[in-house]
């Protein structure tokens, strides 16, 4: 193998833009972000260090753009048939360098892919909020806040709940929503954002799906406060914290589409952050081979190079073929997603397409958890040295492993497709 | 959680003595009231408290000294018959602290090659007990075979690297080598355990005193656990020790993988313990779709259930090795191929079962389960870092081909 | 292979009397002489020479008699403290031949429920040992809990269905259940042994002579391995039973289960042990790439380390399991939830650590794994029949849920 | 999943034909063979019961036809851009009925594909043995007879040993070539087959590849000997046996293609047998999932069907997961394989594609036999059951698992691929 670009895409799938867009993220991260990323741990509170590599990613390189329509000042992005395979691309060249960073990125145009992407675009909204993003001068971050203190990853179980664990209500007064609620955790939270998509439920306790609202919170409006950010195992570049909605009131159309199509593009949500968590890994695993294959070339067993020995070769093998197969499968969960238009694809809400992206989703985190762990032990002395890179992708992607519902909720969403299970 | 760990973890009791049950309760007092009473200001305070909290372990306590014959002050448990009491000891410290346990761990193997019966070397101890078990705290480092690097001939100790070599001179011995990984807090290190090779290329340990001349420390190392015990690279430039400060009989580093295979065991053990208290804790008062209790979902009472099974299922696997050392007359002595390979293989063993616990654990936990905030992954990160420490290089590879040599008797592995 | 499997994988050989040695050494002399000195010939012949070489160690021998009391013609092996020298025997039986061993433990497991200290029932003993432990060969199989038949709702145990019902008759019991699935030679059985439900819903076991009225008894089954017991689906059609046929008290059906899990996990370990001679012998003899010995290459180095790796473990898993059992005073009983538990869980976990040895063992043998004249493929066959059915039903949930039941009170798993 | 068809195909790359050709062998599993595979294993020897499945297969529906050239009466399919997707839709289908029959008849095609396939067709030899295939009554059957009593397959570890290892021996007498040696075990030996490919070397000890010779044998030519069948664990559908050839004379143009070629030719061999064995594997995976499902749907844990129980539900969900991720996978194998001929494609030859789909099989092998032993295991009491069909999979795929240089020659070629390793 001369590069790890070589590691399996099905060349027939792949997008003549995709090509450009790696070349120019592939850029980025070796200038911009992988010289500096052992110094992000301790930058996890000020992101001095951090800062930079996201003015270049998203202002200079102009990718907080990318969703939004070519008419409003973006790339449109958010229009083409690629759209999947793209995100995809996406995650899995800046999570090569950073998952943190790249999921910090990714959320920012996580909640508008339910107004900005066909078949569901909201032409108001994405008028309104366009300019937000389309010409600052500085990254502009949004997030989706969907964890609540109770019951933790219950809202994204919309298969089986409906919605109906939701507390943050929203009340309809004249002509504005009035949002009241407590979340937890959202990435790009903590004070960075200036946009959230707040699911919330109009009628608490219903599992009607109508009473499912996804609303767009400006932060800085008042009554919404963020705690400070939480210290965690790795993801610095990740702020997370409590957010308080306390009597909030945004314009009644800051909601993203109505009732029943709200819960559906809120469903179709979850697709698009597994194929960019799957993203995330894969990128994540390509930087393991990079930095595995120096050290079993440069360090010896045997006083032979350890990937000249055939026990640590099979050990080794195994981990480049389980990258091999889970980009495979990863590039076809964006298949999968882009079919969604399609005569022979499936709309991205249809319990087939949910469970198997949950499905390829816990696959990936495993092996991905098995994977980094395995390489840190052939590294042993130096697989928990922070100048190997690979023990930072090891706490980070874990991470990746739980958020979302976790492995739990890919099961049972995957259990539910597979065998119609009815009560799980 | 009603029940008591050791009522749930089973384990043959019988061959842990009063005696050591009574010292494994003072081990579990410290860790209950220093440590785990006020987790939150101990690990927000962990640089300075990391050092109290053993200062009152060690030298208050005098935990340290039982590696040490009683004529140099320990308690007479210097015997590989007290294996099984040792182990139980360290599951309590790791319990508290995996880190504090870690570096009791090096220090005991390294000493319990000079103290244990039947191969007590006075002499050399007492030269070191005084200079390293006095009034304050002091830290031992270890280098250990492990990594070449491609184009050094290096000796080799069971296929792995020993880059450490050894000089006889008029008055001693000189020890020379280069970008040295020690296994331990090499920064804060007062004392070098080194394995080097003599010129038949056999390997041996010796004694060398952080202060000696030509001892250079790098600067010191970011890593994914046990930072308390800060390490770094160092390098030995032509090092000279005394003749004594070199032990160089049959099976000396045998010996030490065995003993640290069992104190490590205990160290993660005792950390995936203290994990289990914490998840029960939160599986019993989470709620899921909207309704059960955590615990009560079956899905995730398999996962619970798998936790403990790896931890109950290494803390067997650890009294089984303690239980092995401690006949060596039947096994041919801890250093003997039959109780290395044993140690070596129930040792990864355990690491790995140990991280499994905290792996799957943590699937429950969210993001409570990488927030600093809940405890867990700092044992997370600490029992990694044991594990992958403890593989040496090449993953499992070399201690594979330990077991190969063993029971199939492989000369070119 | 130049040592003695004994000295390769060890155990705690304190725990096992020289009386239990002495046996252990005239099982292993049987399955030597009698099986693995003309394997090819048992093979070919296997239908009868299978009942020809169990008369041998069962009648001529006595082996069966090792569960009973003195006072009926046994060894006074008949207290849980001689439980590591049981699974020392049945490892022996098992590395000849898991089918005989097989059919040996449920026999072993059902008696063992009567004749166990403390709860010898001598009245029962009278009336069955004279019928069972004869001059002929008698065979028992088991009706445990297991899956059910969605739309019938039925007596659980520990989660598990119990099909078979019981009902007081004036002059005994009464027992009614259909397509029963036995464990072990159901079509042969002359003795059932059928866990049922009393009309609180409790566990219960009951005996069944086979030729009793309203037995019925299906087609032989085609099964993956352990061919020689073979096996059917049975129903019971209300069958009475005298009063003294049943036992009732608590406990007895975790206490079958204990002792299921220890002789059937001796049983596999013996036929993995064997399957590590097979083994080891090919990888000394087979050349790869043309020059290297099979066990000097690495790559097969670190498979046979597995191979190896698993059994050792295993073994060591069964002495805690036997040691545990053996001190019902400590852990509360052998039918207790502590002892229970952890012959559940080390039960499982020995099945598939032997059986994983025999599935990446044979990677290394291409088609001399599967080719019946290698006698490694009914090693593989026999030891995944005797794991699949210990695990009753899902897979390992139900044991899981049995952990998380002890471990963390769950109560609705 | 309303039907084990929903498992993932990448849709965009399934051939029109695909479609029709898994009708008919649909119909032919289900009415042809899975109703008395129940009794194959005692039929080991004798073939009473088996033999009709075969004439079906074969001859009645023609298949023995597939691969040769239409202007010879055959299907033309080695001329088709989807050979190797058509080659593992084949194998799979007749996989999920008997992978034993499956591989008997797909080695029928094997030897012959290094004459029939674009770009290396052998005219002169088409001509020759079309006949014996095409107008048949009687199903005609053939094999590569690989392995030698030492070494085992080594052999087939052509990238490193270059068939140094090779004991039977090809001398050019005349326009004769006169072959010597010893084989064992290949698949369809011990007389059933007309046709053997057999890999001989001109010079032994040679690891030159231009000494290396892939001849045909008819073996009815005096000097051909063959054994008693073996008695198996399982796949009672393929007979294997010794085979000797004793001045074996066969004409000069029954040498495949040439020095040189004719190493090429085996090296590209190997990735065929490679994607047919992931097609028994994934096609005996669907047959796991519909008895599987059938149990976990009818039997109860707590009187509750079986899938009810989330934790059951994680295990089979798991099941099924992986056979969604391993047919994913084992599709692009063969998408590799049809890339052979195109600009952006390798030559099958090439180590990318050799190490990449000896990954992909080791991959599923392991797989397999990891989800049948599970899949025995949550039947319990009922999964050593013949009735049941599981078990006899289990016997089956663990030989697929073995067979053709077993897991460490994949490991060793996929990893020599992955690090550019030299010794091992």
């Amino acid at each position: 193998m001369k590069h790890f670009d070589e590691f399996s895409l099905p060349l027939e799938q792949v997008s003549p833009m995709e090509k450009h867009i790696r070349k120019v993220l592939r850029a980025w991260a070796d200038t911009d972000c992988i010289p500096f990323r052992r110094r992000y741990d301790e930058d996890w509170k000020e992101h001095k260090l951090i800062e930079p590599a996201f003015q270049k990613l998203m202002v200079d390189l102009g990718f907080q753009k990318a969703m939004f329509p070519q008419e409003l000042g973006g790339w449109g992005i958010g229009h083409s048939d690629y759209v999947f395979r793209i995100a995809y691309a996406l995650s899995e060249e800046v999570g090569r360098a950073d998952t943190a960073i790249a999921v910090a990125f990714l959320v920012t145009i996580w909640p508008l892919t339910t107004i900005l992407v066909e078949p569901h675009v909201n032409w108001r909204l994405a008028r309104e909020f366009a300019p937000w993003y389309v010409n600052a001068k500085h990254p502009v971050f949004s997030a989706l806040t969907m964890t609540e203190p109770q019951g933790g990853a219950d809202i994204e179980n919309m298969g089986l709940l409906g919605g109906k664990t939701l507390r943050t209500t929203a009340r309809l007064e004249g002509d504005e929503w009035v949002v009241n609620g407590h979340k937890l955790w959202p990435t790009n939270s903590a004070g960075v954002s200036k946009l959230f998509g707040v699911p919330c439920t109009t009628k608490p306790g219903s599992h009607d799906k109508n009473d499912f609202a996804l609303i767009f919170v400006p932060t800085d409006t008042p009554g919404v406060s963020e705690g400070n950010p939480y210290e965690k195992a790795g993801m610095a570049a990740d702020k997370n914290s409590d957010i308080w909605f306390d009597n909030v009131r945004v314009p009644a159309w800051y909601r993203a589409h109505g009732p029943g199509l709200d819960a559906q593009t809120f469903t179709e949500i979850i697709p698009w952050g597994q194929v960019a968590s799957i993203g995330f890994l894969t990128g994540a695993m390509l930087n393991l081979y990079e930095r595995l294959y120096e050290f079993v070339s440069t360090r010896t067993y045997r006083n032979r190079p350890l990937k000249e020995n055939d026990a640590v070769a099979g050990v080794i093998g195994r981990i480049a073929g389980d990258i091999d197969i889970c980009r495979i499968v990863g590039y076809e969960a964006a298949c999968i997603g882009d079919r969604r238009n399609k005569a022979y694809g499936l709309p991205i809400h249809d319990e087939e397409v949910i469970g198997k992206i949950r499905n390829i989703k816990d696959f990936v985190s495993d092996k991905a958890v098995e994977n980094f762990g395995r390489a840190m032990d052939v590294l042993g002395a130096y697989g928990a040295d922070r100048e190997w890179d690979i023990e930072k992708h090891w706490r980070d992607i874990k991470i990746i492993q739980l958020w979302m519902g976790g492995k739990q909720l890919c099961q049972m969403e995957a259990a539910r497709y597979f065998f119609n299970c009815t009560s799980i | 959680m009603n029940k008591y760990l050791d009522d749930l973890f089973l384990y043959p009791k019988s061959w842990v003595d009063d005696d050591a049950l009574g010292f494994a309760a003072t081990a579990r007092a410290w860790a209950e009231k220093e440590i785990l009473a006020n987790r939150l200001e101990y690990q927000q305070g962990y640089d300075t408290l990391f050092v109290e909290k053993r200062k009152k372990l060690i030298l208050d306590i005098g935990f340290e000294r039982l590696v040490l014959p009683e004529e140099h002050g320990g308690y007479g448990w210097n015997k590989p018959s007290s294996a099984p009491g040792i182990l139980t000891v360290f599951t309590e410290i790791g319990r508290g602290d995996e880190a504090v346990a870690f570096i009791a761990a090096l220090k005991y193997a390294v000493f319990a090659i000079m103290t244990m019966q039947p191969n007590v070397d006075t002499a050399l101890l007492g030269e070191l007990a005084p200079l390293y078990f006095a009034d304050e705290l002091k830290n031992v480092a270890l280098i250990l075979p492990g990594a070449g690097l491609d184009g050094e001939n290096t000796a080799l100790f069971n296929g792995r690297s020993v880059p450490v070599t050894l000089k006889a001179s008029p008055d001693g011995y000189t020890l020379s080598g280069k970008n040295l990984r020690p296994l331990g807090p090499g920064f804060t290190a007062d004392l070098f355990g080194v394995v080097c090779s003599d010129k038949g290329g056999r390997a041996c340990l010796a004694f060398v005193p952080a202060d000696a001349k030509g001892v250079k420390k790098g600067a010191p190392l970011k890593m994914t656990g046990l930072n308390a015990c800060r390490n770094t690279d160092i390098s030995l430039d032509k090092v000279k020790i005394p003749k004594s400060y070199l032990i160089n009989r049959e099976d000396v580093v045998t010996e030490l993988y065995a003993w640290l295979n069992l104190l490590l065991g205990g160290t993660s053990i005792g950390g995936a313990m203290n994990f289990f208290e914490i998840l029960t804790n939160w599986a019993e008062n989470r709620t899921i779709k909207g309704k059960d209790i955590m615990k009560e979902n079956p899905l995730c009472a398999a996962v619970l259930a798998t936790v403990a099974e790896e931890i109950a299922g290494a803390r067997l696997m650890a009294y089984s090795m303690a239980h092995i050392m401690a006949q060596p007359e039947s096994w041919g002595g801890v250093g003997g191929s039959g109780v290395f390979t044993f140690a070596q293989m129930l040792g990864s063993r355990i690491q790995q079962a140990c991280l499994n616990a905290l792996n799957k654990g943590m699937e429950l936990m969210g993001s409570a389960g990488y927030a600093k905030e809940w405890h867990v992954e700092k044992h997370w990160r600490d029992i990694k870092t044991i594990q992958s420490w403890l593989c040496g290089v090449g993953a499992d590879v070399p201690v594979k081909m330990d077991i190969a040599r063993y029971f199939y008797d492989c000369k070119e592995v």
